[in-house]
């Protein structure tokens, strides 16, 4: 491996780490021993607050992990709600899970399944680019059938649409 | 052991004759065909010493440039080539034809070793996981998290409305007979066919078009097919449904 | 919402966003104009740069995301304990150079290209979701048509499909 300032190494660990990192691992990875390990995350700790930064090491599960200075909180949650991020309504996440599961279904059988004319909702869908129109019905009018996005899939935390839990199988319909 | 001669490994015939052609290092539209044509087979021979599968598009394009070899040798006008209109991939009809063909290949070649190195890049870089800030907010206590954002939440909700679904459509048959009467719409449609000589369309059968109405009539037209008192189809998938009297 | 250096807020938004951040948006979260944000990001690139750090600033999808350094990618392999992510096979780019370029693209149209049946490099391309169906052309027998999909976008970096190099540039190249 390529000669790097192992303390560059050690912030991009921890940059990428999907759960916190403790000392070992990282000793183990970085080929340096626990205890360099421990210097160097102090330096980094303290680099992050002696400069102001966005950044702050934190502990946790034994481990370390990056994460934001509380004073900012104020500003990530404003980032998680503005535009493109308020909750969906009950009425859009019915209407989801119709489309999810039902997919490709036309406006009006989505309205048929949850008994009231959804107009607006399917649009606002649309617009958060949780659905989209994915062909025509060949039925009169052919009207347009929507289906899920993988900006869907993204929001729900899902890889692959197979991954939505099974339904409990309903009795059949007489 | 007998030394092991190294050959390069081509994507195709065209990514060949462009080795080929390079290697002469002259303006590829000077090219001799006849040239091109033994080189290639020479290479096609020394595959087959090293016991190396050729696949089947290297032999067609040999066929095909020997097709063009022997061309030159008659005269233009013999109908001889005129014959079997090989669907092949390979089709080339003139050097000029095979040229264009390697010139092209050779561009998507070049887009394909940019696309290489792009590749190459990125699997250097390294991002952060697009999860992780769920493991974040969830730390940090004061939850942002979002039950709203769960799979969960969507199948639960889907299983409620299929049930309610289930509900109402049971709910509404029964009552809908219960109101109207099947009797009444059955007497009802029977008189009408029997007064009209041509098909009767099923809109004409009704009144107010409804739901409701909609549904026993739908109700009695079948009970009365069931009875064999009636004839109903469709001349075509979604049109609109014609009913007679069928006859005893 | 408290007085803070704006570049930090900057760096633990984009610590924290899912997605790459546009300039539009973090002006919106951070209320100060676009202008500003674009300065103090070529910053933060700055600094991430002239002190070596295991930390960079990234374009993607006209925003900004942060990463790693490409130097450091050894380290990072190894503590996700994973070889080099296997790259795509010469006919597999190949391929995929035809479909960007022409799409959309029968695959009967990419082996009279390739001068070979590639029977099997489109399943697997459409398996790894870096080329999709994209239509059918309207000829006999009504065959599929090929276009590239956003991750083919992700996969090699690029912002858009107009960031290709044209052709006829590759050509240059003697």
């Amino acid at each position: 491996m390529p000669e790097q300032p192992y303390k560059s190494v050690i912030e991009a660990l921890l940059l990428v780490a999907e759960e916190p990192l403790t000392p070992e691992k990282i000793s183990q990875v970085v080929e340096i021993s626990k205890e360099e390990v421990a210097g160097l995350l102090n330096e980094l700790r303290e680099e992050y607050e002696r400069h102001s930064r966005g950044i702050r090491l934190y502990e946790a599960d034994e481990g370390y992990k990056l994460g934001t200075p509380p004073e900012l909180s104020a500003y990530i949650e404003k980032l998680f709600s503005v535009g493109a991020s308020p909750t969906l309504s009950r009425a859009a996440l019915e209407t989801l899970a119709i489309i999810a599961y039902r997919q490709p279904i036309t406006r009006v059988e989505i309205d048929a399944i949850r008994g009231v004319k959804g107009a607006g909702v399917v649009d606002t869908l649309l617009k958060r680019k949780l659905i989209q129109v994915v062909g025509r019905k060949e039925s009169p009018g052919r009207p347009q059938l929507y289906g899920t996005t993988p900006e869907f899939l993204k929001y729900f935390g899902l890889n692959d649409i197979h991954e939505l839990p099974p339904l409990e199988k309903l009795q059949d319909k007489e | 052991m007998a030394y092991q001669v190294k050959l390069p490994v081509f994507e195709g015939p065209f990514d060949l004759l462009f080795h080929l052609i390079q290697k002469q290092e002259i303006d590829i539209w000077s090219i001799s065909i006849t040239e091109i044509t033994d080189q290639y087979l020479e290479y096609l021979r020394a595959m087959e010493e090293l016991n190396l599968e050729i696949a089947s598009e290297f032999l067609v394009m040999a066929a095909a440039l020997l097709r063009l070899k022997s061309k030159r040798l008659l005269p233009s006008s013999s109908s001889f080539w005129e014959e079997e209109d090989d669907k092949e991939i390979l089709s080339i009809d003139s050097t000029e034809d095979l040229i264009r063909k390697v010139l092209e290949y050779r561009l998507f070649k070049e887009a394909a070793f940019f696309l290489r190195e792009r590749e190459k890049e990125q699997k250097k870089i390294f991002f952060r996981s697009s999860r992780q800030p769920r493991v974040y907010r969830q730390t940090r206590q004061e939850t942002i998290w979002d039950e709203s954002q769960e799979p969960e939440k969507l199948a639960r909700l889907f299983q409620q409305l299929q049930e309610r679904e289930l509900k109402e459509n049971t709910r509404l048959s029964f009552t809908v007979t219960e109101e109207y009467g099947l009797r009444q719409k059955m007497k009802y449609i029977t008189d009408r066919l029997k007064r009209s000589k041509s098909p009767l369309y099923f809109s004409s059968l009704l009144q107010s078009h409804s739901v409701e109405e909609i549904i026993i009539t739908f109700f009695a037209l079948l009970e009365l097919c069931n009875q064999s008192e009636a004839r109903v189809w469709q001349e075509k998938k979604f049109g609109p449904i014609l009913i007679e009297v069928k006859e005893a």
